[in-house]
């Protein structure tokens, strides 16, 4: 039995906002600074633009701590395996914000040096524009994926954003892509 | 920077150095030297024994689509160009030491034993434009995947740039 | 009896505080294998292909019996606390015996460099302790530079 | 049960399985550049990775059995301090090889933020192209611009009016002060004050409103262009420039009590990661690590470029090379940043904020619709750029980090032939096995910092 199985009914329904509400309010993003977003993502964290007042000031720099990976900055096709693996390990209910233009699309590196779009890699849940995006922009990312737990289904991850395998195999056994390094020339 | 020039000609074995460039603002005019490739060695030595403390830079130029350019009339041009960028903090001068390397085997001689922080450097040029530095400690890729095939910045690697959806962009070149 | 009823209830308590948490954790947790890469050790996101080294250095055992001796010691002074009042005088004396008999081990342990760990880390002996303008000279630009560098 | 059970035996999610447990090992090991176990390397990089730089005299050669590492290679450990790594400062990744806590060898690996943006460069105008360079040293952007803006003018051979030259001073040194906050800040962070952090910060905000106020943008502001500058200072930037000089001066004296009184700051600090001047030197190390070994040598003083030479500062220049003499260079230039930035307000002089040769620079908005030639002008810079003559030149100048060259090669086309950008944190990684070895990892961790890497422009 689990909670993927739960009918929804009265008595359940307050049990999932409850999840939902705890989790909504104590994301703990992984410390996955690349390149110049993460010094936005940085100045996101200090005293300025405070994210602790969304509960989020704790960055964890171990995967097995976090719920949420900001890939903040360009993804080099030598590090698309790195993220891979970090987002493997990471504890289930996860999610990942792609900050800024370089993660979500390649930005303006279309070359061959940059994983164009991180969505080739990892499920994206928000893509934060900007290059880099202003603190602002970042707090409306996070706080639309806030916006997303609290609608969205608590335990199975929505199939729409998953690379294709995902919905093959029922959605829980983190699919990786055939080549993680796309533009590698075999 | 004649005077300097006959200082370290003295010392150094004939090499065609280009008169100057003439429209550089007179600070930027950096003493030039194109020594042939065996005696590339022996050159950086001699300048580092007339007081060029620091190697500031060495990078490598392919000159494929642009084999044209001025060189001193000694000098026959190649497709490979390495750059060395040598600094003298007593002098306050630099002198730029740009060897010619032929396409059929881009070998040089590796100055990491005369200016250990040049050894980064080498394995860059060696990594982007395939350039095989002799004597290196280890010659390996730097910056991109072990597993890579080819070298990016060579004239013709094309840039990877996938063409973009919304328009049509030419494919990559 | 009624003095055990207090313990009786904490063990009760405990007990079912246990059985909650197993059984609704087996019935809550999401029902799937583990990946292969979940299992993997975490390396800074690289995935190890050698093995993790088996030889561990002494030293780090050597924190672990040291952190033992005092939390033995610790361990002795819950019951003290609870009957203090009843052995006033007489039971702060054998705590201070107590600790101090611990001590000595833990002087035993420092002059034996147990606890110091890196290499010897000073520049010159005895010197004075610096602050941000002691060690820095500046060169103004009417001085003219030293000529030879370094 | 549930139905996933007699899912186990489904043959796709096994061949799932199969193929994630052989590619991502396969990709992430970086093979030939990793660090070797002792038994696997020769005797040269052993020497290097060991941290020995200078070469002994030709005859004798170092052979690997003298070089001190008395522990047998099965004692030790050999772990990653990884590109996703709290201490590292972007994705730096350092192969260490422990006995126990001590550092023996160390092997910087590179090349996880590679962006090909010196490819890039070759297909961008002159006009685009300190965009693109804009976004190598993420954390003193104005200076790319200057470096990059620099060596076109200098191949153009155009002129910069004085305000242009004052305005670019003005900039870099204010973005020099918030980079150098940024380091205080994350310094402070990784030894274990983490309100270092918070205050850091709070100063930097104050810099980075003004960049918004001028530039538009916080960072990355393709501010600097080859021509001279994008926009004049907006009105009133001289009140300004007083708040922030005053409240970062104070606030500096403030840090200074934070940090340098505290014993654990300071038992991190001294004799850590010590570095001579001969070691500095042979490795071709700038900036503040060079100066705080005691090499007096700061381009904006010896080869000045600029105005530099009509400002009066001080160089700072260290005696023991270690990290808290790093520290004191570091934190003695923001003070002189700020007597820097003050000189320049009072000295700001007036004129055109661009160089007025139409060939370069494109004409106002409001003349395009009056003049033709204004629009055909307007029209060729911006779709084809302005071409530079062939020629090639190097031009350094003094970034918050070291000597920040770019070396320009043009063939007379509007498109760069060759753009190298030497950087130098690139440069100054290849001192940390010099400076952790023997060490501990904490202290492994307190280099890092105070070497003060910045990816983006190690890994271009």
């Amino acid at each position: 039995m689990g909670f993927e199985d739960l009918q929804h009914n009265f008595m359940t329904g307050r049990i999932e906002d409850l999840v939902k509400w705890a989790r909504r309010n104590s994301v703990w993003p992984a410390t996955f600074g690349l390149a110049c977003c993460a010094i936005e993502m940085m100045s996101v964290g200090a005293a300025d633009y405070d994210l602790s007042r969304l509960g989020m000031e704790v960055f964890r720099a171990s995967p097995r701590q976090a719920d949420l990976m900001v890939v903040a900055g360009r993804v080099s096709q030598k590090m698309a395996p790195v993220l891979r693996q970090v987002y493997d390990q990471m504890m289930e209910p996860k999610w990942v914000i792609s900050m800024g233009v370089c993660a979500s699309t390649g930005g303006m590196f279309n070359n061959y040096a940059i994983v164009q779009g991180v969505d080739q890699i990892v499920p994206v849940d928000v893509y934060a524009p900007g290059c880099p995006p202003s603190p602002e922009t970042l707090l409306h990312a996070i706080l639309t994926l806030h916006e997303k737990i609290r609608t969205g289904e608590i335990t199975r991850r929505p199939g729409s954003t998953a690379p294709a395998g995902e919905q093959a195999t029922g959605g829980w056994v983190p699919t990786v892509p055939d080549a993680v390094r796309v533009a590698t020339p075999r | 920077m004649s005077e300097t020039n006959t200082a370290l000609g003295a010392a150094l074995p004939p090499s065609a150095v280009l008169p100057e460039v003439p429209r550089l603002p007179d600070r930027l005019v950096d003493q030039l030297a194109f020594p042939p490739r065996d005696r590339y060695l022996q050159m950086v030595e001699a300048f580092k024994a007339a007081g060029f403390e620091m190697c500031a830079d060495l990078c490598a130029v392919d000159y494929l689509t642009h084999p044209g350019r001025t060189l001193p009339d000694g000098v026959r041009s190649e497709r490979f160009e390495v750059v060395v960028n040598l600094l003298s903090m007593s002098l306050r001068q630099r002198v730029r030491i740009r060897v010619q390397v032929p396409e059929v085997d881009p070998t040089v001689s590796s100055i990491v034993d005369v200016y250990p922080g040049a050894d980064a450097m080498e394995r860059e040029a060696f990594d982007m434009m395939g350039i095989i530095f002799e004597g290196h400690p280890d010659l390996t890729r730097i910056l991109m995947p072990e597993d890579w095939e080819g070298h990016p910045l060579r004239k013709d690697y094309g840039v990877g740039r996938i063409p973009v959806q919304f328009k049509e962009a030419p494919g990559p070149r | 009896m009624d003095q055990y009823l207090p313990i009786l209830i904490l063990m009760v308590l405990a007990l079912l505080f246990t059985a909650f948490s197993l059984v609704s954790s087996a019935m809550l947790a999401p029902r799937k294998k583990p990946s292969a890469a979940k299992l993997a050790p975490y390396e800074c996101g690289i995935v190890p292909n050698r093995e993790p080294p088996q030889r561990f250095p002494v030293r780090f055992y050597l924190v672990s019996m040291i952190f033992i001796i005092f939390d033995i010691e610790i361990v002795f002074l819950y019951p003290w606390a609870v009957v203090f009042h009843q052995i006033a005088t007489f039971g702060l004396i054998e705590v201070v015996v107590f600790a101090a008999v611990v001590f000595v081990s833990f002087l035993f342990l420092v002059s034996n460099g147990a606890l110091t760990w890196g290499p010897p880390k000073s520049l010159t002996a005895g010197m004075p302790p610096r602050t941000s303008d002691s060690t820095i000279s500046r060169i103004s630009a009417t001085r003219p530079q030293p000529g030879e560098a370094a | 049960m549930s139905e996933h059970d007699h899912h186990d035996r489904d043959p796709e999610r096994d061949h799932r399985l199969e193929i994630e447990s052989t590619i991502l090992p396969a990709e992430t090991s970086e093979g030939a550049q990793e660090l070797l176990p002792r038994s696997g390397t020769d005797a040269s990089e052993l020497r290097r990775e060991v941290g020995a730089v200078l070469r002994l005299p030709e005859g004798n050669y170092i052979d690997p059995s003298d070089i001190d590492i008395e522990r047998r290679e099965d004692e030790t450990m050999i772990i990653n301090m990884g590109p996703q790594h709290p201490s590292t400062h972007g994705v730096l990744r350092l192969m260490l090889e422990l006995d126990g806590e001590t550092v023996l060898r160390t092997k910087p690996i590179i090349g996880y933020l590679h962006t090909g943006m010196e490819k890039t460069g070759e297909e961008l105008t002159y006009a685009q192209g300190s965009t693109n360079v804009t976004r190598m040293d993420y954390l003193s952007p104005l200076h790319n611009e200057l470096v990059f803006s620099l060596a076109t003018e200098a191949l153009l051979n155009v002129e910069v009016p004085p305000r242009a030259v004052w305005i670019r001073m003005l900039m870099t040194e204010l973005n020099r002060v918030s980079s150098h906050l940024m380091w205080m800040a994350t310094n402070g962070m990784d030894l274990g004050s983490t309100s270092m952090m918070i205050y850091g910060f709070r100063e930097r905000e104050m810099v980075l409103s003004f960049f918004e106020k001028t530039t538009g943008l916080r960072m990355n502001n393709n501010f600097i262009r080859p021509g001279g500058v994008a926009a004049d200072l907006p009105d009133g930037w001289q009140d300004d420039i007083e708040v922030i000089c005053d409240t970062i001066l104070a606030r500096t004296f403030e840090y200074d009590e934070l940090l340098t009184g505290q014993p654990i700051f300071r038992e991190r600090t001294e004799a850590i990661g010590n570095l001579t001047a001969e070691e500095a030197l042979a490795l071709s190390v700038t900036g503040p690590i060079l100066r705080s070994t005691g090499v007096p040598w700061d381009l904006r003083r010896s080869m000045p470029y600029l105005a530099y030479d009509k400002l009066d500062f001080d160089v700072i220049v260290g005696t023991y090379g270690d990290n808290f003499d790093r520290y004191s260079v570091r934190l003695n230039e923001i003070r002189e940043s700020i007597k820097m930035i003050r000189q320049i307000a009072e000295q700001m002089p007036p004129g055109d904020y661009r160089v007025q040769d139409r060939k370069v620079t494109p004409p106002p908005r409001a003349r395009i619709d009056e003049s033709m030639e204004a629009l055909i002008h307007h029209f060729k810079i911006f779709t084809e750029g302005f071409r530079v003559p062939e020629g090639e030149v190097y031009v350094a100048i003094e970034s918050p980090r070291g000597e920040l060259g770019c070396y320009l090669v043009s063939d007379g086309t509007s498109k760069p032939y060759r753009l190298h950008i030497r950087g130098p944190s690139f440069v100054n990684l290849q001192v940390l096995p010099v400076l952790l070895r023997g060490g501990l990892m904490a202290d492994a961790v307190a280099v890092i910092s105070s070497v003060d890497p910045v990816m983006g422009e190690v890994d271009r």
